[in-house]
């Protein structure tokens, strides 16, 4: 109940925050979904500099048979954007397949959120990177090649 | 109830204050310039010339050296460029200003530059004072006596309080004018304006209202007027005085202790001892003695975390801090004082800073460690940085593996719509 | 019971306004340019915003072209000097401005004329209105296009509200921007600002606060920042935005209605009335079709009494208005406006004008009248000025008898103790 | 009673406005003494220029036995200092001989004023210039030259 309170207060305040990040983006920046790391991947991305204040990587448990993304974990070092753009591009690839998840775009991701400041695009971009390196790195560990994927 | 740390931001005005200011708005509503005209001007008057006579001895100048003016951009910008422009097309060109200066006056200069002045920075050390041998060399080594050297006295960022007789007593040996920016510790820490020759104030840092400062300038130094029309102000700042905001700026003056000061420090050591007992993995920023910091001031680098998202989360529970980190600047640069003082921006991104005031409290400050440390586990949790990643970073870039890109794009020159 | 009628010198702030200010005094205390930080920026920000569209739409402009300044000097600097500072080095160096520009102006142009540029002012006729003529004639006889044209909208001292229309028309032709100065009739006469270039407008004559306004600056145009330092005000002017103020001054042209615009015109026309029927020897100076005046304004010369004993007199009896003699002003000179009108010195001596608010009332202006007639009836006893002396005194001029000798010293260049 | 009321509000006032104008001047511009004309007067002063802003005619009726000046009155166009000094300088030049009224200085006037604001110093200068003035002007009607004072 108090709880739930709280929740109200907040969620009133995300709308203010609005103005600089949409409501979506703030739902998950407050609860960010697959964080963590899954242990013995079969991909592994890893992208960012802490230069520039972003860092993630994308860990992914593939069927091998189905090509299935079936489980998904991020790390995540960033500001509000990174967060949460980790957080949704790991959502949209989870139970997909590697050829819908290599498909995923920054724009879908950043569309998916409500839209980012334009300032804060870069972040979005880095997750989907991060994704698409895990998907390499799993191609390449497994003997095939980004090639499979097309056609 | 809002917590509010952020006072090196800006302040709530003190309800003195705006009692001070009352029958400005609605009784005594003719400009002190009116004098002549009725005795509403005459009140008038009399109520700047209080107000100037209060400021003025709080920096021990004389009333006539104090020059008000809209606030610190107006009277950093008054500063800097009133000195280019009353030595424009004369041989002295050089201006030399702190690397940790405020934006408002490394702004101006750079603007300066474009019209043929040369700016040259003067480093600071790790702790962000004055490199007092490179300004030695700065002041010594131009070809020309430089125009003007501006340093601030108590750093917004890091909390550094320079020692600004010692600092003026170099630059007259060369005989060159020193500009205090002072903002930031007007009232906080004793100053006397009388041994520089410009010094820049302001009101709504100290529970004053915002939009009101001052230019001290002292008597018989040559400065170009920046806002011209009408002999307002000793015939150095045209405009009706602003005289609601001058009254509250001066009655804010008068009530900000020395008691207020001790009361406020002793908050900012308990913050500290606290934070340092909940939370590891961090680097205070400025000085580490108390004494040469700013009396509320607190500043560190936290490790493995980004300042915005803690700002973001400290919000949600409503606690207002202040980062420098890139990510939660508009230019996505990181500030430019933590670079400085040597801060890798990798490290600088966990920046936090506070800035704490008379209206807080003791259980204020519990809640907020309680709450941060909590922010900062949560936030390490989800992160891949960690003392093995920094040590391979730092080995990465000892090699020379890290090219630093600079992906953040400019919006400085775009214009909104 | 003081009796205000210096409603063109500044006016009473609305209590509305400081109950829309009071919150950003003590509550919402944070620059709303920190809005990557908290919330408490996002809310200072969302006030900002607001009030920036509220006046971008009172004058029918983008809210991003309005840019929040510290009253009218700002502004009026802000544009002569940018448009001169983003041109500096080229070919165009002309500014043309009105002979009956504020002194803003007039100094802001004056300055520049040491940097080298170059200022023709445009006559004015016997009402106060722009010649067209000679307007037409400085745009093209120029040897380079001018860079700026500034004329007031509505005049303080004689009430004259120009054809802003017509002016921007001419100048557009010649390609030469035009920067209105509308501090006295912001609110009191409709403007259209999205036909000129630049507008300077201001809060403090509209029952605003002091120490806050705006110029609106067309999308486009070229223009140097006066305030350097930070990206606020769509990088047009630096430092911490004084939100309280500029919420009031949001607030104070939201309730300024055309209603009030009429009732308070009401008020004036009959002040007109009761003194054309109550006093003699007299000539109204400016507009005497009072639908080309201020609404609010009225102004004569009073013929044979000075000015500012008639106004100490009136103070005396708490009743406050303004003058342009001479005596009065700290230059010791005759008003520059009664001047360009062609009102010989010695007429202009007995200025006397009257600014009204929405606060007087009718049994004010009764009173008033009564007192003033008595006053000169007074100063006329006790004058060797009469009909006949001036007679005498025009033959002895136009006989070329009368050397004007300047007596009064200059006290520009001296410095306050 | 109400009278008195009212003048204790001015005086008030007149304090007040002290920062501009000393209690004396306010004092004398209220109530200036000698204001008028005499007719047929022994001698007149005319002074002033009205593009400057202060105009003072001062009559003056001189004993033609013991050169006292028995009556003085003046006429003042201008400002409270103006009227202040006219008034002040009648004052101190009754009563006076034309020899003794003639060394009366600008300065004198002004400290008897309490002094007087800088740039308003020219006016109290007028005064004493149109009685030097009015008393050259009776010397001459009767033949005599301001030699005559002297010594
Ligand atoms: C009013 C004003 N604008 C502009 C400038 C010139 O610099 P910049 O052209 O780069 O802004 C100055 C001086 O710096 C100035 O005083
Ligand atoms: C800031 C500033 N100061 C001074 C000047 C130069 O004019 P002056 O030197 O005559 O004041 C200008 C431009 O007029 C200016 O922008």
């Amino acid at each position: 109940m108090k709880k739930n309170i709280i929740m109200t207060l907040m969620m009133r305040k995300m709308i203010k925050m609005a103005h600089i990040y949409s409501e979506e983006v703030m739902k998950l920046f407050m609860n960010p979904k697959n964080m963590g790391e899954i242990e013995n991947p079969s991909g592994l991305g890893k992208v960012g500099n802490p230069v520039c204040g972003d860092v993630m990587w994308i860990y992914i448990k593939v069927n091998d048979e189905t090509d299935v993304i079936e489980d998904i974990k991020v790390k995540t070092f960033g500001c509000v954007a990174a967060i949460a753009t980790s957080s949704k591009t790991t959502e949209k690839a989870k139970g997909k397949t590697l050829k819908e998840a290599y498909k995923i775009t920054k724009k879908q991701v950043a569309d998916d959120l409500g839209g980012l400041p334009k300032q804060k695009m870069h972040c979005s971009n880095l997750a989907v990177d991060a994704l698409q390196r895990a998907i390499i790195n799993y191609l390449e560990k497994n003997g095939r090649s980004i090639k499979d994927l097309e056609g | 109830m809002k917590v509010y740390f952020d006072n090196n931001a800006s302040t709530r005005v003190d309800s003195a204050v705006i009692e001070a200011m009352m029958p400005y708005f609605t009784e005594i509503i003719s400009p002190p310039s009116s004098d002549y005209g009725h005795s509403f001007g005459v009140e008038a008057k009399e109520a700047l010339d209080s107000a100037r006579e209060t400021i003025a001895a709080k920096i021990n100048v004389k009333p006539s050296e104090i020059i008000f003016t809209s606030g610190q951009a107006e009277s950093n910008n008054f500063a800097v460029k009133g000195i280019a422009f009353a030595n424009i097309g004369k041989e002295r060109k050089t201006f030399l200003a702190s690397n940790v200066s405020h934006s408002t006056v490394l702004d101006s200069l750079s603007a300066l530059k474009k019209l043929g002045f040369i700016v040259k920075l003067i480093k600071v050390d790790s702790k962000g004072f004055i490199d007092r041998n490179h300004l030695r060399e700065l002041l010594s080594d131009s070809n020309d006596t430089p125009l003007l050297v501006s340093v601030p006295h108590g750093n917004v960022e890091i909390g550094t309080v320079e020692d600004i007789k010692e600092i003026a007593y170099i630059c007259h040996e060369y005989n060159v004018p020193l500009h205090v920016e002072a903002t930031y510790s007007f009232c906080k820490v004793p100053f006397d304006a009388s041994v520089v020759d410009l010094a820049t104030i302001t009101s709504h840092l100290i529970h004053g209202p915002k939009g009101v400062g001052a230019l001290y300038i002292k008597k018989g130094l040559k400065i170009q007027k920046l806002i011209d029309g009408g002999l307002q102000e000793n015939k150095k700042r045209g405009g009706t005085e602003n005289l609601p905001s001058i009254v509250g700026f001066a009655k804010a003056v008068e009530i900000y202790s020395q008691e207020i000061n001790e009361r406020v420090a002793e908050l900012r050591d308990y913050l500290w001892q606290t934070f340092e007992k909940k939370i590891s993995d961090f680097q205070i920023t400025g000085p580490t003695k108390t004494e040469k910091r700013l009396p509320n001031h607190f500043s560190v680098v936290i490790s493995y975390v980004e300042g915005e998202s803690i700002l973001l989360h400290l919000d949600l529970l409503d606690f207002m801090i202040a980062t420098g980190s890139a990510c939660s600047s508009k230019q996505l640069k990181a500030s430019h004082v933590l670079s400085a003082i040597g801060l890798p921006t990798e490290v600088s991104h966990g920046s936090v800073r506070i800035g704490l005031s008379k209206y807080n409290t003791k259980e204020e400050i519990d809640q907020f460690i309680e709450h941060l440390s909590s922010i900062i586990a949560r936030l390490r949790a989800i992160s891949p940085m960690n003392a093995e990643f920094m040590r391979e970073w730092q080995d990465l870039k000892d090699q020379g593996a890290i090219i630093e890109e600079e992906h953040h794009h400019d919006i400085n020159d775009a214009e909104d719509d």
